[in-house]
């Protein structure tokens, strides 16, 4: 009974830090989609450049530490400078436009991954102090893990303390449900708009570096956490940080327990979670608006 | 459906109407009714709740409670479109249009409605195969001075053009009851007279409801005249009662239309 | 309504009109030219190969080339060029021409690919594929269109078996063949409880089948199993199943991106000091182990070829890989080695007359050699190949994790 | 329909049907490819192009059709006057089931539910093994027949049978859309507020188009099916709706055929620049972002540009852009 019941405190433990890697990849998808309105299906290729790019700096400066904080800064880099080259012109010509464009850009980063850092699998080695595994209540759990969840956390919460607490975070939530508004104020809303396109890549990129050691990098990541992405924005809502978190949280515990509970329905099980989310509260869990 | 003799004598009958947008009351316990026939304008400062008023009986927004019947029948469970079929239609006071066909496109919309064509899938929807349909058009677009731009973009439209299809895709349904939502917003001196005209010769049986800032169309076209203040009717009556009206004179005409009007 | 048939003006029809002969015309030449992308010089065109032909004996490779399992087929294909490279590019007196295709990890852009192929490039035999549904989709093809066919990687158990082919021959390995002999090494060796985890896919059931059946009839009793989805991020909640089952060892198929997550998630949370893990050699291969880390030390597992084979052969083979790619080699490139040789050997035995599609690959059926895995042969019954496993454990050598072979089963035949 | 035109599509249809004997067998089998996903491409179309509805998951419908087509070819008979329409009918019941629940919502929620439901039957097709042979697929598909004795092993009879079914979609769908309930659709797309508060029943429109679109994405399916004769959950993963988007954007959205064009333009560009090159996949990225700087209305778009100068066109709906966000 005590054995089974740590089981799953550990299990839950596991879900908690799946998604949090998920709330940060998410966490930008759902800003720039709630605030400009864009469906950037490039964002896969956020978490994806930043995970390589980690790699690179850790092999190079042999420091883990460094490279989580400066492969999410260069992929922000980057995808301010698409906003400002590219997407830009995309803004009023509707989501198909906005499709074809954020897809074509998918697959331009995905062969350029591949080109440069080759086909072959790799993976982030996390520095010693974060390595190895904790005994906690007779169960082994694996120590980065248990950071992942930290660091979660605490992203989460500067984010929410930014989103809350400062005049920054008071005009990007009032661009979530009124834009003319905060034309309206005299705030440039294309600046806002550039800002928060480069904090959406900064966060998939550390959610990519984050991610490295568990999941590993190979070809063809992008696209395969594109598609958690967006469900975790649709479960959780739009609007707000906290809602991604939820909705995050929401799903990396359905998927994790899921994959134990019904191991022949986990393909099936987030998407009909999705489904019902969507048919009974389209808005999502916790968020306040319909886009 | 008959709940009682004077009810369902009414074209439209509101009743203890209630809606609140995040606390605030929109339209407090309202309550009114329209006979068949009459033409009725809707008047109020900015605020007063008008346009949510056309809203919640068009049913493009619920209501929080209350009831409202068209001809005694009980709508405000329905949906929009089975209001409109029951022979409610509406304009609006931004244009609001099918922008990228043409002006017969538009109308035709409507038409084949009326005309129940609207659930014929395989003919190709041609002057030969809808003899009736597009020989209405034509004389709604003739009547109009729209022929020449019959199959014209709306969008390459003027705005004051815009407009008057803006009241054609309301009137052209044939509806039994009509409501106009500042039917002459933003038109010049000139398109407004175009269009005080086009409204004076609506069909008499055709009973209207017209929210308007433009005393002199208020004045001109209406029977009776409601006044709504901050959600509740603050008065009714005939032109002459309303500009009679002491209090009305106070809160709404009381500034600078009062000084050309009164 | 008359503006409804004015989108049909003609004007417009003509531009359709151009634009699909635009897009048909390349269509037609390619159809009538022959190969526009072969690798050496006399090109004539002409469709129709006589007997002892000069013309070049064309084969068409189809693997991965982007996307997920680009790497397999790059060393496939570095396999068979170096093959070809050896003999000078000529067998039974013919050219042989080298033409690649992505195989786009699509069964439809795949198939198409066999068509241009054939169809188009004029191809003689057709070789490679990676993806199983994909090598069952081309087997259809090849089987009606008379097409010999090596399948130099794809391990579904019914393309030698339920779906043979006179065409077909399979120079890889089968699903369970593979696994095979190492169930009655772990019965043996490991324990009589066994608890096995694998893809839930057609190739993870069809592996772990042939553990299985090596395995119990061994006497072994397996006491749980385990089907995480493909792809699985977090195997966390298996491995506490595992250890809830208490085996004598695990038995696991995991491939890839899987086979990184697993070893490294097996050791993080601890069951490598308690349960021994083994499974089919993609666990601790050698496009996985720079990424596994420390995790895959221990870990054994059962393949056709190891680079620390010990045979003259073989360290030959690795040797010259290096030398001309650069890195070492992988299976596959093992495989892209042999079914070179395969398809050269054939051809010399016909004395490079390939006009009979039948007798190409019914040569196949007669070559034997020793290739850098060991000796092989086919097996005349189902075309599938007769080789040795290889069971490794990888092992800290020198400092450097490498692996180690600890026993050998030798001229293994795909267990039906 | 005036002589000029009627010429012309005279002179279209006399090369369609000797196309199979000017061209080789291979490049047949990519113009039958074309035809299928043209069919495929036009039926999103329907939805994404006329109605406005964004639907990501319309390889549910390509996958069932195709499933049920070669299921039943397996098992009952490979006769196409069984297999096509118990395709149809399957396909079908799907769309209107699942179009129940997405016709309830709207914009990027239609799009997601759509996507959701999709990757369900992707799970089903993946995990059901007896019936759908998982991951491997269903392969041997016996070669559909006219009746015992006729089948279509020549490639050339298939080409005619699948250029026959693509003609009456097309034509159909023409006029579908001309008719007063696909113009309603074309009113939906432009201004679904406005088509309500005129008295339409929006969502009974959406509903029939999810499921004619739905049906048409079956045929396709079942066509797939024929030519191949193999099919894997593959063909309903998700990437294989975003490709369909992505015909009917490059061709021209709520065009006729556009998508067709579309479809033909990424089936060749994509088998042409793979066979010459690796880095196939950045040359599709960037042409999609080529489309989007230089020729946002797709390749009909271009097509409009083209037209002589003096043949002024009137407005007519099928050169509307879809784009409303």
């Amino acid at each position: 009974m005590n054995e089974s019941l740590s089981i799953l405190a550990m299990q839950v433990l596991n879900g908690l830090a799946y998604g949090m890697l998920l709330f940060l990849l998410a966490a930008g998808l759902s800003l720039i989609f709630g605030n400009m309105d864009i469906l950037n299906l490039a964002h896969g290729s956020f978490y994806m450049l930043g995970a390589y790019i980690a790699l690179s700096v850790a092999q190079y400066l042999d420091n883990f530490w460094l490279a989580l904080i400066l492969a999410p800064l260069l992929v922000g880099l980057i995808s301010l400078v698409l906003e400002l080259g590219l997407l830009r012109i995309s803004y009023n010509r509707g989501h198909l436009t906005q499709v074809l464009l954020t897809f074509g850009l998918a697959y331009v980063f995905n062969d350029l991954v591949r080109w440069i850092w080759g086909a072959a699998i790799h993976t982030l080695t996390p520095p010693a102090s974060i390595s190895g595994s904790l005994e906690i209540m007779g169960q082994t759990f694996p120590r980065y893990r248990v950071f992942v969840v930290l660091l979660g956390f605490v992203i989460a919460f500067l984010l929410w303390f930014f989103q809350e607490k400062t005049r920054w975070g008071a005009i990007i939530r009032a661009g979530v449900s009124d834009k003319e508004m905060v034309g309206g104020l005299g705030i440039n809303i294309h600046l806002v708009f550039t800002l928060i396109f480069a904090l959406g890549g900064v966060l998939a990129g550390l959610s990519g570096v984050a991610a490295g050691p568990i999941l590993g990098l190979y070809p063809g990541m992008d696209f395969e956490t594109l598609i958690f992405a967006l469900i975790v924005v649709v479960v959780g809502g739009l609007g707000s940080f906290t809602a991604t978190f939820g909705g995050a949280i929401i799903i990396g515990l359905a998927d994790t327990l899921g994959k134990v509970w019904f191991p022949e329905a986990s393909l099936f099980l987030i998407f009909a979670i999705m489904a019902v989310v969507l048919l009974v509260k389209p808005q999502g869990l916790f968020g306040g608006r319909a886009a | 459906m008959i709940e009682n003799g004077t009810k369902n004598k009414k074209a439209l009958h509101i009743e203890d109407l209630s809606k609140n947008f995040g606390g605030l009351n929109i339209l407090d316990q309202l309550s009114m009714s329209v006979t068949p026939g009459e033409r009725r304008a809707i008047i109020g400062p900015n605020g007063a709740g008008k346009t949510t008023l056309f809203n919640v009986i068009s049913g493009e927004l619920k209501a929080c409670k209350g009831s409202i019947s068209l001809f005694g029948e009980e709508v405000i469970d329905m949906p929009n479109h089975q209001r409109a079929r029951r022979g409610l239609a509406r304009s609006y006071q931004k244009n609001n249009l099918f922008l990228n066909l043409s002006v017969l496109d538009n109308l035709a919309l409507v038409l084949q409605r009326k005309h129940n064509h609207e659930g014929n899938w395989f003919k190709h929807r041609s002057p030969k195969a809808f003899p009736l349909l597009y020989k209405e058009a034509e004389s709604f677009l003739e009547s109009w001075n729209l022929a020449k731009k019959s199959h014209v973009k709306v969008a390459e439209l003027s705005y004051g053009e815009q407009r008057e299809i803006e009241i054609l895709l309301g009137v052209a349904a044939d509806p039994k009851i009509l409501l106009l939502d500042e039917p002459t917003a933003g038109m010049s001196v000139a398109e407004t007279q175009h269009m005080l005209r086009f409204l004076e010769n609506f069909p008499v049986d055709m009973t209207m409801l017209i929210i308007e800032h433009d005393m002199e169309i208020v004045f001109g076209l209406a029977d009776r005249i409601t006044v709504l203040y901050y959600g509740k009717v603050l008065a009714e009556g005939t032109p002459e009662e309303i500009r009679a009206d002491s209090r009305v004179r106070e809160v709404y005409l009381g500034s600078e239309v009062s000084e050309k009007y009164a | 309504m008359m503006i409804k048939l004015k989108s049909f003006k003609i004007g417009k029809i003509l531009l359709v009109i151009a634009i699909l002969g635009l897009i048909i015309l390349p269509l037609v030449g390619c159809g009538n030219g022959g190969s526009t992308n072969s690798s050496s010089g006399d090109n004539k065109s002409g469709s129709n190969a006589t007997v002892g032909s000069t013309e070049p004996f064309k084969v068409g490779l189809i693997i991965p080339k982007s996307n997920v399992y680009a790497t397999l087929g790059e060393n496939l294909s570095n396999g068979m060029t170096m093959y070809f490279d050896e003999i000078g590019w000529k067998a039974g007196g013919r050219e042989i021409q080298l033409l690649q295709e992505d195989e786009e990890n699509d069964a439809q852009a795949a198939l198409r690919k066999a068509k241009k192929l054939v169809e188009s490039d004029k191809s003689d035999v057709l070789v490679g594929v990676v993806n199983s549904s994909i090598a069952l989709a081309i087997r259809d093809y090849v089987d009606q269109n008379k097409v010999p066919f090596l399948v130099a990687h794809a391990g579904a158990v019914g393309l030698t078996r339920a779906k043979k082919s006179d065409y077909v021959y399979r120079i890889s390995f089968t699903n369970e063949q593979v696994n095979f002999p190492n169930g009655k090494w772990t019965y043996e060796n490991l324990g009589k409880k066994v608890f096995v985890i694998a893809p839930d896919y057609a190739a993870g059931k069809e592996q772990i089948n042939g553990f299985k059946k090596g395995f119990t009839s061994a006497g072994g009793t397996i006491v749980g199993e385990a089907w995480p989805p493909l792809g699985t991020n977090d195997y966390g909640s298996y491995l506490q199943q595992i250890t809830k089952a208490k085996p004598d060892a695990v038995y696991a198929f995991f491939a890839g991106t899987d086979a990184v997550r697993f070893v490294q998630q097996y050791s993080e949370f601890g069951l490598k000091k308690k349960i021994p893990l083994n499974g089919s050699g993609w666990l601790n291969a050698e496009d996985v182990r720079p990424a596994q880390g420390g995790a895959v030390e221990g870990v054994k597992g059962s393949l056709y070829w190891q680079l620390a084979l010990d045979t003259p052969e073989n360290k030959n083979f690795v040797e010259n890989y290096k030398k001309k790619f650069g890195k070492e080699p992988s299976g596959e490139a093992v495989e892209g080695y042999d079914a070179a040789r395969v398809i050269a050997e054939g051809l010399e035995t016909l004395k490079g007359d390939s006009s009979d599609k039948l007798k190409v690959a019914q040569a196949w059926g007669d070559i034997k050699f020793v290739s850098p895995r060991g000796p092989i042969e086919f097996d005349k019954e189902n075309h599938m190949i007769i080789q040795n496993i290889y069971l490794a454990e990888t092992q800290k050598i020198d400092g450097k994790l490498q692996n180690k072979i600890i026993a050998t089963f030798k001229n293994v035949k795909d267990p039906i | 329909m005036n002589r000029k035109n009627l010429l012309a599509m005279s002179v279209l249809f006399l090369i369609s049907l000797v196309l199979p004997w000017v061209i080789a067998v291979y490049p047949l089998g990519i113009v039958i490819e074309i035809l299928i996903y043209g069919i495929f491409a036009s039926s999103l179309n329907l939805l994404l192009g006329y109605s406005g509805l964004v639907s990501f998951g319309h390889a549910a419908f390509f996958g069932i059709g195709a499933y049920t087509a070669s299921i039943f070819a397996q098992n009952v008979s490979a006769n196409i006057f069984f297999t096509l329409p118990a395709a149809v009918i399957v396909s079908l019941l799907a769309a209107l089931i699942i179009g129940f629940f997405c016709t309830r919502v709207s914009g990027f929620y239609f799009l997601m539910l759509t996507l959701a439901f999709a990757q369900m039957i992707y799970a089903i097709a993946h995990q059901w093994e007896s019936l759908t042979g998982g991951s491997n697929g269903l392969s041997g598909i016996p070669v559909p027949q006219l009746w015992s004795g006729f089948s279509f092993e020549d490639q050339k009879l298939l080409y005619y049978l699948i250029l026959i079914v693509f003609l009456l979609v097309i034509f159909g769908i023409r006029r579908f859309i001309a008719s007063p309930v696909g113009q309603t659709l074309i009113g939906i797309r432009e201004n679904e507020g406005r088509l309500k508060a005129i008295g339409y029943n929006i969502r009974n429109y959406k509903l029939l188009a999810f499921v004619i679109a739905g049906g048409l994405g079956g045929v396709a399916g079942a066509l797939y099916s024929y030519f191949n004769g193999f099919v894997s959950p593959h063909e309903v993963y998700w990437t294989v709706s975003g490709h369909a988007i992505i015909m009917v954007i490059i061709g021209g959205a709520g065009t006729l055929i556009g998508p067709t064009l579309g479809a033909g333009f990424l089936i060749i560009l994509q088998s042409v620049v793979s066979s010459y090159t690796d880095r196939w996949y950045s040359i599709v990225g960037l042409t999609f972002i080529a489309f989007v700087l230089f020729a946002p209305k797709g390749i009909m778009g271009l097509i409009s540009l083209l037209k002589l100068p003096g043949k002024k066109e009137v407005t007519q709906n099928f050169n509307v852009e879809g784009e409303k966000a």
